[in-house]
């Protein structure tokens, strides 16, 4: 066997053992990486939240107090959004799939991209940091409102300087991918014909590299403020609370189509994969995603229709809100004229992807709720948030990471898992999710503010619903994850191509050798070919 | 995508040409602002003349001119961006 | 819903009905057919796919209908929310104003409650104010909301149309007792309202369940000092006022411990300047001097009250 | 690894654009800090007027000097490494250097002034004046510190440049680490043409 041809996972470089790992420059090892350290961050998060929900269980102290509690709903926010949903699927199945699904043997830059995923380590270890040095956690909640942030005596310095640091591990990741798609493209492969993860990637790098700027300087600004008085956001010094929340928004809320886009773009490889089917309306997907990415950057308000803005303010935001929505419906109409007259193969991924869809549409809907400004000051800042973002975020980009995982698994470990027990984590995991956030919209209704400890006896039925459902969404997530691991070690041999996939990835071996290709392959036809 | 023009870029002229028109300009920006103080006239000139000044860093410093326009084409987008996104905060701050 | 308690409720309703029923006729829809295919064209029944890539017609129509809907959205949204902040004339104002972590009501002639009492069927505009941080000022039966942003002038306004005692939260998060920001607000009839605006007597004795109790419990009570201060001996944020009074604690000044006995004088100079001495175990900075809300007859009033929990 | 040598072709035009993504990135960072400037020339629209005057007009115009007579130096060394005159290109990376260097000392004792006058945030002095002018001061030390905090770097890159053309790294067919910093270095000129009349022009 010649050295090129070996897989990437045995491949003996300068380095062996662990550091062939850590110092390793090829994307695939880089992916893995970020896959193992992410996927760690979300079980963090994940026992956190289910800790938040078995507090909410009864009204009144169940295990813990109410400084825990909000400490943790803090930290449960910063690992889940900074750690995990944003660098989620772009640096896991970008960092590997982006190259391959393009033709090319690595990225531009592949130093920095290892660079990276150590600023990735580096932040997350000073934002986890936050919570054992000083004067005690953090409990601002994610958000770092001002000027509560600037008052209160916990360790808000560490945790917003992990942001700031992960901030730039996300922007070099989005140069890097930018500049791959500009640069490496396989001979023949014209923009128009580039799969649709690649380009969704394309569409959030763009993201990444110009919304992120923003909140990594309005993190300095905090810190300024509480190490040398400056007053940018204080009113007693002259600031202008909003003003911090502006400049957060303009940052957080583009950041959530730095989750979803991509999630989108798996999506839009997983059905015609599934259907043995072109994809419907090839470039109308495309389109949207800059049309999602554009508009998206405009609606950062939406977050503060009951803060107190200018009337006009308001107008413009709920206005742009709604057109939002418009093309994230394009694309669910376009995957689901995707199925219509195909030969649809039902498997694990296509499980996690239709679900997908629902979920997406319950998200994208109650949207709409919030977007009205006559709604939204009733059920802003109450759970009925809480679930419509938990179906967006964790529905949307946790499924679409799911459904990647169980896509790609065979081609990334060489082995296949077993499909009836991911089939069955799949389902609890469904039913547990539906019981634990769909109940929020019915408590938020009612009028149960968010981030609370405690609450009155009349939610009470509500939260016994949805804390259950997180008990029964973790047991569910339990199945997968035990399947999985046993699988990359123990699961029988997968073929290169076990789903009749026709986009590049699947022409290579599986595991991928070393250096993707053997020889760069020359792009004549669509990628979704099933003429 | 993205191929430089091979065309070669001229001698060290330009550089000093763009240095003193540079400085002019600044000069200028100055001078106005000790002929009269504060009108929104004076300001909205001291502004477009630090536009030109970068757009003139912008193309012939930083060789804009001599790139693929795709590129000219991006520095514009965020240009517009950035101003879109002031414009847009403004409507907050400027008529609440 | 369609309670009718505000004469918001109705309008906010019908819009969320609507909403609800065209988001409930998509997700059905989609799903169904989703579904439907999934089985129409599985691959035992239809082994053999068509090629389709795409249909410019069909991106348009369903590109522009959505847009349709939700151009209905915004401007039923647009148009609700503008009776929002348009106030009457003649609307009887309140000043409400925000600490960490309760609520205080000030009416035009002078009366100061921890309880929102407004009349029926007449408009009240509450001008909101917060002394620290943000908090927000929210009423879910009303269905109104406003953020409390210190530095910046806000107000909401309602009509109470149905008597009863209604809800009051905080809605944004404000700190370590933010869950128990929280009050009531009770909607009375006019003429019950004007006799309890006018008896300015009662006003110390009477809480808002009509129990009577001392004048300083009530000042207690009405300046929030029990979202911070317990009566049974429980550690809150501050320390309990059970069986302090006449005890000797140790207290922290400039950093440096101190012995001190709890008096008149202390209780004074902790209402006032409350970060001066502060008792050893518990944070300074987290509570404000209250020297422009609370006058000195009234503190002793509240050492009395004090000094009667044994 | 070895078989990194296969990958890592070299591909100047890459990393030409990788330069430009971030310089993007850059624009941005300050593009928040011109908006915060903005909403608060809105809000203390008299307070700014006044404390803008406090600014040393004269000193900030020699600065501007210096600034874009480096960005001259530099775009001559980027020429002349072009041509192959490594000698020329050093000199002109000399001056460059040297020239940011005095743009900091200027900035240095523009900013112990403003100290000896007790206008830093968090002094008694400045809480005492109007919120405007606390507002104004704030924004002018940290924005002029965020640049000059990016000047180090810049001078930090073509110190190493300097290093890597003596060495012969960087040479008339290889010079895309010296591009790239030639751009960096303009970024640096860029940001400082709007901040200059925002906060001594404008007044």
């Amino acid at each position: 066997m010649s050295q090129t041809s070996v897989s990437y996972l045995e491949y003996q470089g300068k380095y062996k053992g662990i550091l062939g790992w850590i110092l390793s420059t090829d994307h695939k090892r880089i992916g893995l990486l970020y896959l193992y350290t992410i996927v760690s961050f979300f079980l963090v998060g994940a026992t956190l939240g289910l800790l938040m929900k078995l507090e909410l269980i009864a009204p009144g102290r169940t295990i813990m107090d109410a400084q825990t509690y909000n400490a943790f709903f803090t930290l449960h926010g910063i690992t889940m959004i900074f750690l995990v949903v944003i660098p989620g699927i772009p640096a896991i199945f970008g960092n590997f799939f982006l190259p391959i699904m393009i033709g090319a043997k690595d990225v531009s830059f592949p130093r920095l991209n290892l660079l990276s995923w150590w600023l990735y380590v580096i932040g997350a270890a000073i934002a986890i940091s936050s919570q054992f040095l000083g004067s005690g956690p953090p409990d601002t909640g994610w958000t770092f409102y001002a000027p509560y942030s600037l008052r209160v005596p916990t360790n808000v310095l560490s945790a917003v300087l992990g942001a700031f640091v992960l901030g730039f591990s996300s922007i070099l990741t989005g140069i890097n991918f930018i500049t791959t798609m500009h640069r490496m493209k396989a001979p023949g492969m014209k923009w128009m014909k580039m799969p649709l993860f690649p380009w969704s990637l394309y569409a959030t790098g763009w993201i990444q590299i110009l919304a992120t700027p923003i909140i990594g300087i309005t993190l300095l600004m905090i810190v300024a403020e509480r190490l040398f008085k400056i007053g940018f956001f204080d009113p007693s010094l002259g600031g202008d609370p909003l003003l911090y929340q502006h400049l957060f928004w303009i940052y957080s809320h583009p950041a959530v189509y730095i989750m979803i886009l991509p999630a989108m773009g798996v999506i839009s490889e997983i059905i015609p994969t599934f259907a043995r089917k072109t994809i419907f309306g090839y470039s109308a997907i495309v389109i949207s995603s800059f049309g999602i990415a554009f508009i998206g950057y405009f609606v950062w308000g939406h977050h503060m229709f009951a803060a107190g803005m200018s009337a006009r303010s308001l107008w413009f935001f709920s206005l742009l809100t709604f057109i939002v929505a418009i093309p994230s419906a394009i694309k669910v109409f376009n995957w689901v004229a995707t199925l219509y007259k195909g030969s649809i193969n039902v498997q694990t991924p296509l499980y996690w992807a239709l679900s997908f869809i629902f979920v997406f549409l319950i998200g994208g809907l109650s949207g709409l709720f919030l977007g009205s400004l006559a709604v939204d000051v009733h059920l802003t800042d109450t759970a009925f948030v809480v679930g419509h973002f938990h179906f967006i975020v964790f529905g949307g980009m946790g499924y679409a990471f799911m459904a990647a995982i169980h896509y790609w698994f065979p081609k990334i470990y060489g082995r296949m898992y077993d499909k009836s027990w991911a089939n069955t984590g799949w389902l609890i995991f469904f039913m547990g999710f539906l019981a634990l956030y769909f109940t929020m919209f019915y408590l938020g209704m009612k009028g149960q503010p968010r981030r609370t400890y405690d609450y009155f006896e009349e939610y009470h039925s509500g939260n016994i619903i949805s804390s259950l459902g997180a008990i029964v969404m973790l047991f569910g997530l339990a199945i997968i994850i035990i399947n999985l691991v046993r699988s990359a070690r123990h699961g029988e041999k997968a073929p290169a191509d076990p789903w009749g996939g026709k986009t590049l990835e699947w022409t290579i071996p599986s595991p991928p050798p070393i250096e993707n290709f053997e020889e760069i392959p020359e792009i004549t036809h669509d990628p979704y070919d099933y003429k | 995508m993205m191929e430089p023009i091979k065309k070669k870029v001229e001698g060290y002229r330009l550089y000093m040409i763009t240095f003193t028109v540079l400085s002019i300009l600044t000069l200028i920006a100055v001078w106005l602002t000790h002929v009269r103080f504060a009108s929104p006239l004076v300001i909205g000139l001291i502004m477009l003349i630090a536009a030109i000044q970068a757009i003139i860093v912008l193309f012939y410093n930083m060789h804009l001119k001599f790139q693929d326009k795709i590129l000219t084409i991006f520095v514009g987008l965020i240009f517009s961006l950035i101003f879109l996104l002031i414009i847009v905060t403004m409507l907050d701050f400027v008529y609440r | 819903m369609f309670s009718g308690a505000s004469n918001f409720v109705n309008s906010v309703d019908r819009l969320t009905l609507l909403i609800f029923l065209i988001s409930l006729f998509f997700l059905v829809a989609i799903t169904a057919t989703m579904i439907y295919f999934v089985f129409r064209y599985n691959m035992k029944r239809n082994p053999k796919s068509e090629h389709i890539e795409g249909n410019l017609t069909l991106e348009i129509v369903w590109t522009i209908i959505p847009l349709i809907l939700v151009g209905f959205m915004f401007i039923y949204g647009w148009r609700d929310w503008k009776m929002m902040k348009s106030p009457p004339k003649n609307a009887f104002t309140i000043k409400s104003n925000a600490r960490m972590w309760s609520w205080s009501f000030s009416y035009p002639n002078g009366k100061v409650t921890d309880t929102l009492f407004v009349p029926m069927n007449k408009p009240v505009i509450i001008n909101v104010n917060s002394s620290d941080v943000i908090h927000s000022l929210y009423i879910p039966a009303f269905r109104v909301k406003q953020d409390v942003v210190p530095g910046n002038k806000n107000f909401l306004w309602f009509i109470a149309q149905k008597e009863g005692t209604y809800d009051l939260f905080c809605a944004e998060y404000c700190g370590l007792r933010h869950a128990y920001m929280t009050t009531a607000v009770v909607a009375m009839p006019q003429k019950v309202f004007d006799k309890w605006y006018i008896d300015t007597a009662a006003v110390a004795k009477v809480s808002a369940t009509g129990k009577l109790i001392l004048p300083g419990l009530a000042i207690i009570k009405r300046n929030g000092c029990t979202a911070c201060h317990s009566f049974d001996g429980s550690k809150i944020v501050g320390p309990s006022f059970k069986g302090i009074y006449g005890e000797k604690t140790t207290v922290v000044v400039n950093g440096k411990e101190q012995q001190v006995t709890v008096d008149d004088d202390y209780i004074l100079e902790s209402i006032y300047d409350p970060n001066a001495k502060v008792l050893k175990g518990f944070q300074s900075n987290l509570m404000q001097p209250y020297k422009d809300l609370i006058s000195k007859d009234e503190v002793k009033e509240i050492a009395e009250y004090i000094k009667s929990l044994k | 690894m070895e078989h990194t040598l296969t990958i890592q072709h070299r591909d100047d035009d890459a990393s030409r654009i990788g330069m430009w993504l971030f310089i993007f990135t850059e624009l941005f960072l300050f593009a928040g800090l011109f908006l915060v400037f903005a909403v608060y020339r809105v809000k203390y629209y008299e307070g700014f007027h006044l404390a803008a005057k406090e600014l040393n007009v004269t000193v900030g115009t020699i600065n501007s000097i210096i600034l874009l007579l480096s960005g001259m130096t530099m775009g001559i060394a980027y020429l002349a490494i072009q041509k192959a005159k490594n000698k020329l290109t050093l000199a002109m990376l000399g001056i460059t250097i040297l020239l940011g260097i005095i743009f900091l000392v200027n900035k240095y004792f523009e900013w112990s002034v403003k100290f000896e006058h007790g206008l830093y945030p968090g002094s008694p002095e400045l809480i005492s004046l109007s919120k405007g002018d606390v507002m104004f001061f704030g924004l002018y030390f940290f924005m002029t510190g965020l640049h000059a905090l990016h000047l180090i770097a810049g001078l930090i890159l073509i110190v190493i440049v300097f290093g890597a053309v003596i060495r012969g790294r960087v040479h008339s067919t290889k010079y895309a680490l010296l591009e790239n910093c030639s751009l960096y270095w303009h970024l640096v000129d860029l940001v400082w043409l709007f901040l200059f009349p925002l906060f001594y022009l404008i007044n």
